[in-house]
């Protein structure tokens, strides 16, 4: 299989999370939209590491895969804190502050 | 090394700056009296380099060179030249009876807080105006002048905008409004100049490498220094478009009514006598050494930007209701002769610029000085709130007349001088122009008679009945002021002497000679 | 004894430094140093008139170099005197006279509190004036030209209270500007063409110029000289000048500052001898200016205004006989002189009466003032006959030459300006004999109307302390005003007879101001019988129409002619509509240009940067997901253009 | 079947394991980074094992005396020259150390130190339940308002958890612009990111609005990041490394492209391209600039004010350092490609801060828009691709870090019942009734607005005279007008709190502790003295100014 076809795919993924992120309101799918995307940079990863034979795209999807996680901690800390002031989700009501 | 003179000289007032500012809160007088010493021994230094200088000498003298920032190509060089001299001379004169006018401007309405030290910071900033303007009269390095020429806008912003005429009531909102409109137009208009200067300061760089104005200068005299033709005139007209605003010539003049209008009368003396200066000063100094070639490609607009400037200040002036404003309309008027007289390139046109200056500062003072006592004894500003001031004042109205005289150029007094020079030096080039500027001197007659008749006599209004003559204070300040301007009037000679060398260099920097008369009378 | 010129210009200028910083401190004294030093100078003049008098012709004239006054490259300005015939004349009169109306008003002026001042401004007019005869060059005579000017404006605003005074004032001024304006270009012109503007370079140079240049520069000098001599089309403000004192009309506005005109075109002859049409031009505002004059002066009821309605109408003889060149120079300078005696004593004769009248100036209100103040009369009645041209007295041999040299000028030019000169002669006749008559003679007008009307409002602040509604009563004045009339009247008679017989003026003006013989296209004798013909004619129709028949005291409506005469022939309206209104209105429109286009683009354009970012602020409209749009929507752009770039 | 039989069918031996070389780390040079980690690691111990009492003590020790000790290590490194002559790559290639990395690793420590002074500041709110409290809430997850919250506060609870956090944010910057791989550079990033997102969400006053400010912060930063990875991805496509000095040579064509199967499909540069696009998004991301700006004015509001002058500062200057080692080192054979683009970004970066600025109402949002177009500003000093470009943009980042803490420390001092007062209005006639903080707050306006005599001027003149001579002349006209509007906006607030009067329940201005005095005084000592004298400090950055490749 050409492995250019995983690129393609990769950046279908990486629109798709990114799509999620513009369309979504609730903060943790958004945030899923963000792993999504990351997701689909760590296949782009492989798929040149894989390609250039080489193990430098492989170790750093592992890294990307521990940012991921680090983000979800943090992310879910701040998100859940949000939600427990506001009994809401929706990134659309944090808009206090604008203009 | 010798001793640093002209560093002196800017560094005295700077540092009674920062001293006056620490007087503490209740020692008011202190801060007074110690503002005013340190401006009179900047006087004394200031004279000290008039008599140090050598007017068939050296171009520069009195010169100071210092690394500063070599990075940028800049160093601390200093140097006078005729006309500087003259600036910095009248700079240091005119300082100490601002102050002395001002001597309650700035006292507290009502003890605020201990904190609060408006007396204070009005000296101080006066001195540090002084500190800058006369620094950037010494500066030969482009960026050396172009710091100070920028940086005095600030303490000058403050002295308009935090200190304002009394004549409306301190408290009144709408008038702190106005005040503060006033201030932050002085500003952005010279700070919009300034920075389109800094475009063009950058751009000189670019093409020179340095920004020292005499090397520059001579690069360009002796060939070493090219610059394109389109290059050349973009930077002049950056240069060119600062010292307009803060000059301030037609179209770009109305922040001067504004700020004349709603500041003190001695921070009006301070901004059209003193700081305005250093606008016309550097048209002659940077954009004609510098741009020769621009400086007289753009002449003919320049001139009939001056023309309109004359012509239009005048009669806008004729249309004033309020004496400060009137003032500063004539104000405009005066500066666009001093322009004119520039860019004439003439030898009696620039040395007539020069005097111009010099003339213009100390006749504009003693008249909006005697304005601002007559305004701070009746509070308006208003020409209809006055009448027959003559009769119950009339030391106040006779100085006042003869600041009158003075801006409306009477021979025997100093400016009459200065102005026939400027049109007669600009005629000689270009008659139509000159005749037409001739026409400003017949609407200065009208404008400073109207004002005189309509504030000095007639009947007396019962507002002003009960009206002081001039105090002791305001003799002190007026006197010296108008015996100066008879004394250049009748015997200029010791200016003129300093001043013209220097303008025999400008006039070669652009390479033009006077026009020869047809006839050769003397033969 | 050149040294001694400078101090002609000092002893009054040390006058009026002393009187105007002095303080009240010498309000006692001031009327007697304003004198003296008048005195001084006119004591200076006479030593060195007495010394140039020893004096071959050829070698009087009289130079002193006191210092450099602009020395600028190219550009040399000095303050030198040149003491020559023309100038001795006008010092001498100038301080001669000057000294008698100090004198007179000592007397005149003793109930103003402002006295110190009155004399310091007199003493500052005739330093000033002194300046501009004496002065060598264009520049500095500018500076006398200039400072006369401010004496004037000084001395007719010295009443500043009264609003019309203070207008008045500020008018002479103003117009006299529009004439100095002409005379600083005239300067310019020369600087540009000759190099120089002292007086003799530039003449010397007229004969390597063209004709062209030296009618410009001619014409210069001439609006200068209309300005300053209220010659038409600058002649509104000298009626209105009678607002001064009375002293001052006689000294200023008769007999020395508006007769400065006259001495800069005799002074810049050689300008003119090269000129002709600048000539003209002078000889037609004389003429012109000759009959306004006379006209406005038969209409005006105020006697101050009817004298100075002739004075315009006497410098118009003047400026004509000027215009003449040669053959008119010396004339003219001697119909100033003689002028300046008798109307000088007229118009002190004018104040005497006035003082004695509780300053009412309207002469309908006058009538049978011979009983009650003789000397006045006497004087002025010697005054009256020296201006009309009574046969013997000065302005008799004065005027008639000028008739002579008008006619002597050739041609249909020739006829045209005797002509008018002739018809002058004979309305100076009437007007004068219609004050003579009003004032002197008929009936006691003024036991019946002791308020002043109300069309002419009192002019002296005096009336006030007299009390409004008193009757006056006539009485003669002191001695301190009485003696200058006399001398004057002294002069009025004798002084035309002194120049006029044996050509003694002409000869002693002769080396300064050049003289060729006038051959008038009729004899000598025709002209004198014409003009004394006339001058009976005119004496004649005034004695009809004042003398046998009672004078109203209220004026009568009058023909067209008579009330637009009244309103000085409506150029004052024509001036009020066309300048003044014009002038507002351009003001005001400017006012509003400068503050809604000027003013307002920059506003405008800080206000459009305003509403520009209101709108791009509500972009950020706090919603995480529309930044991330614009972020997403930044992040293709930037992709896109790069790919562009490379593209491309 | 034997065993080995079996085992063969399963298995395989193993060739034998080539020895590895145990990685070779320079410690020396990564000390300053290393201390600061370190330091925030004891950091997270001492708030499991100190007593509540006494962590705040002690973590303002360890970090006070970390980050010196971390600038003094930056400072030794730089005196031995290892800032010029010995500057080299170090940790196996992942990390550069030289001029502009020390450079700016010492801008960063030094703010930090000034953050940390900010952090600990105890003196302004007032005094609750007897404890002296900080810009910090009592227990970042009981909900605002709560039962729990207010028990807290009654317990005297502090977060002392922001100051290891704080020091993990500065390890990560340290790292940021000196990373040499693209590797190092995404953990640096997130290592300094992720504290952040914490830092802004834990006020002690205005919760609901620091949370907001966190959500928004933490998802739009890390949808950057994942455009930024993705672009790291691409980049390591293109060239088979991630290795700043092997991309370049790539990209400069010396080594020729690594994957031939690659380029028949994709042809051109189009992964180097896009992939450089992404990455400089997501740095332009951190720097501010337009269209990726518009997190900034709402994080910079909510976020606690020491926080939002720390991250101002630092976050500016490490992803300035972080995007100038890109485009200098890796990027310079595509300068054609990106300084139109960038010239572009430049222009609406800084002409977009300065017209919406004009309109702010609200003091930390105004400072914000005035980042942005400061980002501008920076930028046109990055595009001029020279040494002077660089030493340039060294300077200016140095200048304005310590302007704008300066900046945001004295909003912490306007004070009235709600916490801050940050709304314009209320600082109306504040030059009334303290002259000395408003003359303070004025000086760095001023600096702000470029005037001479301060460091703003000085830096902008730096930045200006690069893209002149750069060639970028356009920019400068650009830059000076957009300074002119921006000049407009900060003469606003000097005339607001000059020439208004004051009104009667304005704020009050609290008296800080010396801490916060000494950010302060710090800020006003560097503006003026780099307005007046910054040749020292322009030939410092002038000798930095080289990066090692």
């Amino acid at each position: 299989m050409n492995p250019v076809n995983y690129l393609y795919l990769a950046a279908l993924l990486f629109t798709i999370g990114a799509t999620g992120v513009l369309i979504r309101r609730n903060a943790i799918v958004v945030f899923m939209c963000v792993e999504l995307m990351l997701n689909a940079c760590n296949l782009a990863l492989v798929a040149f590491s894989r390609m250039h034979g080489n193990l430098d795209g492989q170790i750093i999807a592992f890294f990307t895969m521990v940012v991921a996680a680090a983000e979800v901690v943090v992310g879910l800390a701040i998100i859940v804190s949000l939600f427990r002031s506001r009994h809401s989700a929706s990134v659309d009501d944090a808009s206090l502050m604008k203009l | 090394m010798s001793f640093p003179l002209l560093t002196a000289t800017a560094a005295l007032p700077a540092l009674g700056a920062i001293a006056t500012a620490a007087v503490p809160a209740a020692r008011r007088t202190a801060a007074k009296w110690l503002a005013l010493l340190v401006s009179l021994a900047t006087l004394v230094l200031a004279v000290v380099v008039l008599v140090r200088f050598e007017p068939g000498g050296d171009r520069y003298q009195l010169t100071e060179s210092h690394a500063w920032i070599a990075d940028f190509g800049v160093r601390y060089e200093l140097g006078v030249d005729g006309i500087g001299v003259a600036l910095i001379a009248l700079t240091a004169l005119l300082i100490p009876f601002v102050i002395l006018a001002g001597w309650h401007d700035a006292d507290p309405l009502e003890t605020r807080s201990s904190r609060w030290r408006p007396t204070q910071g009005f000296f101080a900033l006066i001195l540090a105006v002084e500190a800058m303007v006369i620094l950037s009269f010494e500066a030969t390095d482009v960026f050396l002048f172009y710091i100070f020429f920028e940086a005095m806008l600030i303490p000058m912003y403050f002295l308009i905008g935090g200190f304002g005429d009394r004549a409306h009531a301190g408290t009144d909102e709408k008038a702190a409004a106005q005040r503060s409109y006033a201030a932050v137009k002085f500003l952005l208009y010279n700070l919009v100049g300034g920075l389109i200067m800094l475009a063009a300061v950058i751009g000189l760089y670019v093409v020179a490498g340095n920004f020292s104005l005499q090397e520059i200068a001579e690069a360009r005299a002796n060939g070493t220094l090219d610059m394109a033709t389109n290059t050349e005139r973009w930077l002049f007209l950056g240069f060119f478009f600062a010292f307009a605003v803060k000059a301030p010539l037609w179209p770009l003049h109305t922040w001067l009514p504004n700020a004349m209008g709603e500041a003190t009368a001695p921070v009006a003396v301070l901004i059209t006598a003193v700081v305005d200066k250093v606008g016309t000063f550097a048209m002659l100094r940077f954009c004609l050494q510098l741009f020769p070639e621009a400086s007289k490609w753009a002449t003919p607009v320049i001139l009939v930007l001056a023309l309109i400037s004359i012509v239009y200040g005048a009669l806008l002036a004729v249309g004033q209701r309020d004496i400060k404003r009137l003032v500063a309309y004539a104000s405009i008027s005066h500066f666009g002769f001093i322009i004119m007289g520039i860019f004439a390139m003439t030898s009696q046109g620039q040395s007539g610029a020069t005097l111009y200056m010099v003339n213009h500062g100390i006749s504009t003072a003693a008249l909006m000085l005697v304005a601002g006592f007559l305004i701070s004894r009746r509070g308006s500003r208003l020409i209809a709130d006055y009448g027959g001031v003559q009769k119950v004042a009339p030391v106040l109205a006779g100085t006042f007349l003869i600041g009158s005289l003075a801006t409306l150029s009477l021979p025997g007094l100093a400016p009459f001088v200065s102005e026939f020079l400027v049109l007669v030096g600009t005629f000689t080039r270009y008659p139509v122009i000159g005749i037409i500027a001739t026409f400003g001197i017949v609407l200065a007659a009208l404008y400073t008679l109207v004002l005189y008749q309509r504030t000095m006599t007639g009947p007396v209004k019962p507002e002003v009945s009960a009206m002081p003559d001039l105090r002791v204070r305001e003799l002190v300040v007026v006197t010296p002021l108008i015996a100066l301007l008879i004394f250049l009037g009748v015997f200029p000679k010791p200016l003129t002497d300093i001043v013209n060398p220097a303008v025999e260099h400008t006039m070669s920097d652009v390479q033009k000679q006077d026009p020869k008369p047809e006839v050769e009378a003397a033969k | 004894m050149e040294n001694l010129i400078a101090l002609l210009v000092a002893a009054p200028l040390l006058g009026a430094a002393v009187l105007l910083c002095g303080g009240r401190r010498l309000d006692a004294v001031g009327h007697w140093i304003g004198t003296v030093l008048a005195a001084a100078s006119f004591v200076i003049g006479a030593i060195l008139f007495a010394d140039m008098l020893g004096k071959g012709a050829e070698e009087r004239e009289m130079t002193q170099h006191l210092f450099s006054w602009v020395p600028v490259e190219g550009f040399q300005a000095d303050v030198a005197f040149q003491l020559d015939q023309l100038s001795m004349t006008f010092v001498l009169l100038i301080s001669g006279v000057g000294s008698l109306i100090h004198v007179y008003s000592i007397g005149y002026m003793e109930h103003d509190e402002r006295r110190r001042r009155f004399f310091g401004y007199l003493n500052l007019f005739l330093a000033a004036m002194l300046l501009l005869v004496l002065a060598d060059n264009y520049l500095l005579l500018y500076v006398g030209w200039e400072g006369v000017g401010l004496a004037s404006y000084l001395l007719i605003g010295f009443w500043q209270h009264k609003p019309s005074a203070a207008t008045a004032a500020k008018k002479a001024f103003l117009v006299n500007r529009v004439g100095d304006m002409g005379l600083s270009i005239a300067i310019m012109l020369m600087f540009a063409w000759f190099g120089t503007f002292a007086f003799g370079p530039v003449l010397e140079a007229t004969g390597e110029t063209s004709e062209g240049k030296l009618t410009a520069i001619g014409l210069m000098l001439l609006l200068a000289a209309c300005g300053k001599s209220a010659q038409v089309p600058l002649q509104s403000w000298l009626g209105d000048a009678m607002e001064g004192p009375t002293p001052v009309s006689a000294l200023i506005h008769a007999a020395t500052m508006v007769t400065a005109g006259v001495y800069l075109i005799v002074r810049s002859g050689a300008i003119f001898n090269g000129a002709p049409d600048a000539q003209l031009a002078v000889t037609v505002v004389g003429a012109v200016t000759l009959l306004f004059g006379a006209i406005v002066g038969c209409a005006k009821d105020d006697i101050k205004k009817a004298l100075a309605g002739s004075t315009m109408s006497q410098i118009g003889y003047m400026i004509l006989a000027a215009g003449l060149g040669p053959i008119g120079y010396v004339f003219a300078i001697m119909h100033l002189v003689t002028h300046g005696f008798f109307k000088a004593g007229l118009f002190l004769g004018a104040g005497s009466v006035m003082h004695g009248m509780n300053d009412e100036v309207d002469m309908r209100k006058y009538g049978g003032l011979r009983k009650y103040m003789p000397v006045t009369f006497v004087t002025f009645g010697l005054g009256y006959l020296a201006i009309i041209g009574f046969p013997g007295l000065s302005g008799f041999f004065s005027k008639d030459k000028i008739i002579e040299a008008a006619f002597a000028k050739g041609g249909t030019e020739g006829w045209i300006l005797g002509g008018v000169a002739l018809l002058g002669a004979a309305i100076t006749a009437y007007y004068m004999t219609r004050v003579m008559l009003m004032t002197f003679f008929g009936e006691e007008r003024w036991r019946h109307a002791p308020t002043p009307s109300p069309a002419e409002p009192s002019v002296e602040p005096a009336a006030e302390t007299h009390g409004e509604h008193a009757e006056p009563h006539p009485h003669e004045s002191p001695s301190s005003m009485t003696i200058p009339m006399i001398v004057l009247a002294f002069g009025s008679v004798f002084a035309g007879a002194f120049f006029g017989i044996g050509d003694r003026f002409i000869h002693w003006l002769e080396p300064v101001t050049d003289h060729a013989h006038g051959h008038p296209p009729v004899s000598a004798l025709t002209v004198t019988l014409s003009t004394v013909a006339v001058m009976v004619i005119g004496v004649g129709v005034a004695y009809a129409q004042y003398g046998r028949r009672p004078v109203p005291v209220a004026a009568p409506r009058g023909s067209l002619l008579t009330r637009a005469a009244r309103r000085d022939l409506l150029q004052d309206d024509f001036n009020h509509v066309v300048l003044v209104r014009g002038g507002e209105h351009l003001t005001r429109s400017l006012v509003y240009v400068d503050h809604t286009l000027v003013d307002g683009v920059v506003n405008g354009t800080a206000a459009s940067m305003g509403g520009l970012s209101g709108r791009l602020r509500r972009l950020q409209n706090g919603f995480a997901r529309s930044y991330a749009v614009s972020m997403f929507g930044g992040a293709a752009v930037l992709i896109a253009a790069t790919l562009l770039m490379r593209a491309v | 079947m034997s065993a080995t039989a079996v085992h063969s069918l399963w298995t395989m031996a193993a060739d034998p394991i080539e020895k590895i070389d145990a990685p070779k780390i320079e410690y020396g040079q990564l000390s300053p980074t290393l201390i600061v980690i370190g330091a925030a690691i004891i950091g997270v111990l001492l708030e499991a094992f100190v007593p509540r009492k006494s962590r705040y003590y002690a973590q303002v020790f360890l970090s006070v005396v970390s980050l010196a000790a971390a600038f003094a290590a930056v400072i030794a490194l730089a005196t031995r020259g290892y800032g010029t002559t010995k500057a080299g790559i170090v940790a196996m290639g992942a990390i550069a150390v030289d001029g502009p990395a020390l450079f700016l690793q010492g801008t960063i420590l030094l703010a930090g130190l000034l953050g940390v002074f900010t952090f600990a500041e105890r003196r302004l709110d007032p005094v609750a339940h007897g404890n002296q409290v900080d810009s910090f809430a009592a227990q970042a997850a009981s909900v605002p308002g709560s039962d729990s919250e207010k028990a807290a506060v009654k317990a005297g609870f502090t977060t002392t958890e922001v100051f290891p956090l704080l020091l993990f944010a500065i390890g990560g910057m340290l790292l940021f612009p000196a990373a040499n791989d693209l590797l190092t550079l995404f953990i640096a990033l997130e290592v300094f990111s992720l504290p952040l997102y914490l830092l802004c969400a834990v006020a002690r006053r205005k919760r609901i609005m620091s949370q907001e400010a966190a959500v928004k912060y933490f998802l739009l930063g890390a949808f950057a990041s994942a455009f930024t990875l993705f672009g790291i991805a691409l980049l390591y496509g293109y060239a088979g490394s991630v290795s700043y000095a092997t991309i370049a040579q790539v990209v400069d064509g010396s080594i020729e492209n690594v994957t031939p199967a690659l380029a028949g499909t994709m042809g051109n540069d189009a992964l180097l391209l896009i992939g450089a696009a992404m990455l400089v998004m997501g740095l332009l991301f951190k720097v501010g600039a337009v269209p990726f700006h518009m997190w900034t004015p709402d994080v910079y509001q909510g976020a606690p004010t020491p926080v939002t002058g720390f991250m101002a500062a630092a976050t500016k200057v490490a992803a300035f350092g972080a995007l100038l080692r890109l485009l200098y080192v890796v990027l310079p054979g595509l300068s054609w490609d990106w300084r139109p683009v960038m010239w572009a970004v430049a222009i609406v970066t800084m002409l977009g801060g300065a017209i919406v600025a004009i309109t702010q109402t609200d003091i930390k949002r105004l400072l914000a828009y005035s980042s942005i177009a400061h980002a501008g500003f920076i930028l046109a000093g990055v595009i001029a691709t020279s040494a002077d470009g660089i030493s340039s943009v060294l300077f200016y980042l140095g200048a304005y870090s310590f302007v704008t803490i300066g900046a945001f420390a004295v909003v912490t001092l306007v004070r009235d019942a709600g916490g801050e007062a940050t709304h314009l209005s209320k600082w109306a006639g504040l030059g009334r009734r303290s002259p000395l903080v408003a003359a303070v707050f004025a000086v760095f306006l001023l600096a702000f607005a470029g005037i001479p005599l301060t460091s703003g001027f000085a830096g902008k003149f730096a930045v200006f005279k690069a893209a002149a001579e750069g060639g970028a002349g356009a920019i400068v006209v650009v830059g000076v007008i957009s300074s002119a509007i921006a000049a407009f906006f900060y003469i606003r607030v000097i005339v607001l709190m000059f020439f208004s009067e004051p009104k009667p329940e304005g704020p009050t201005v609290a008296v800080p502790s010396p801490l916060t005095m000494t950010a302060i005084a710090f800020g006003v000592v560097v503006t003026l003295v780099l307005g007046v004298a910054p040749q020292y400090f322009l030939d410092l950055a002038g000798q930095a100014g080289v990066f090692v490749r």
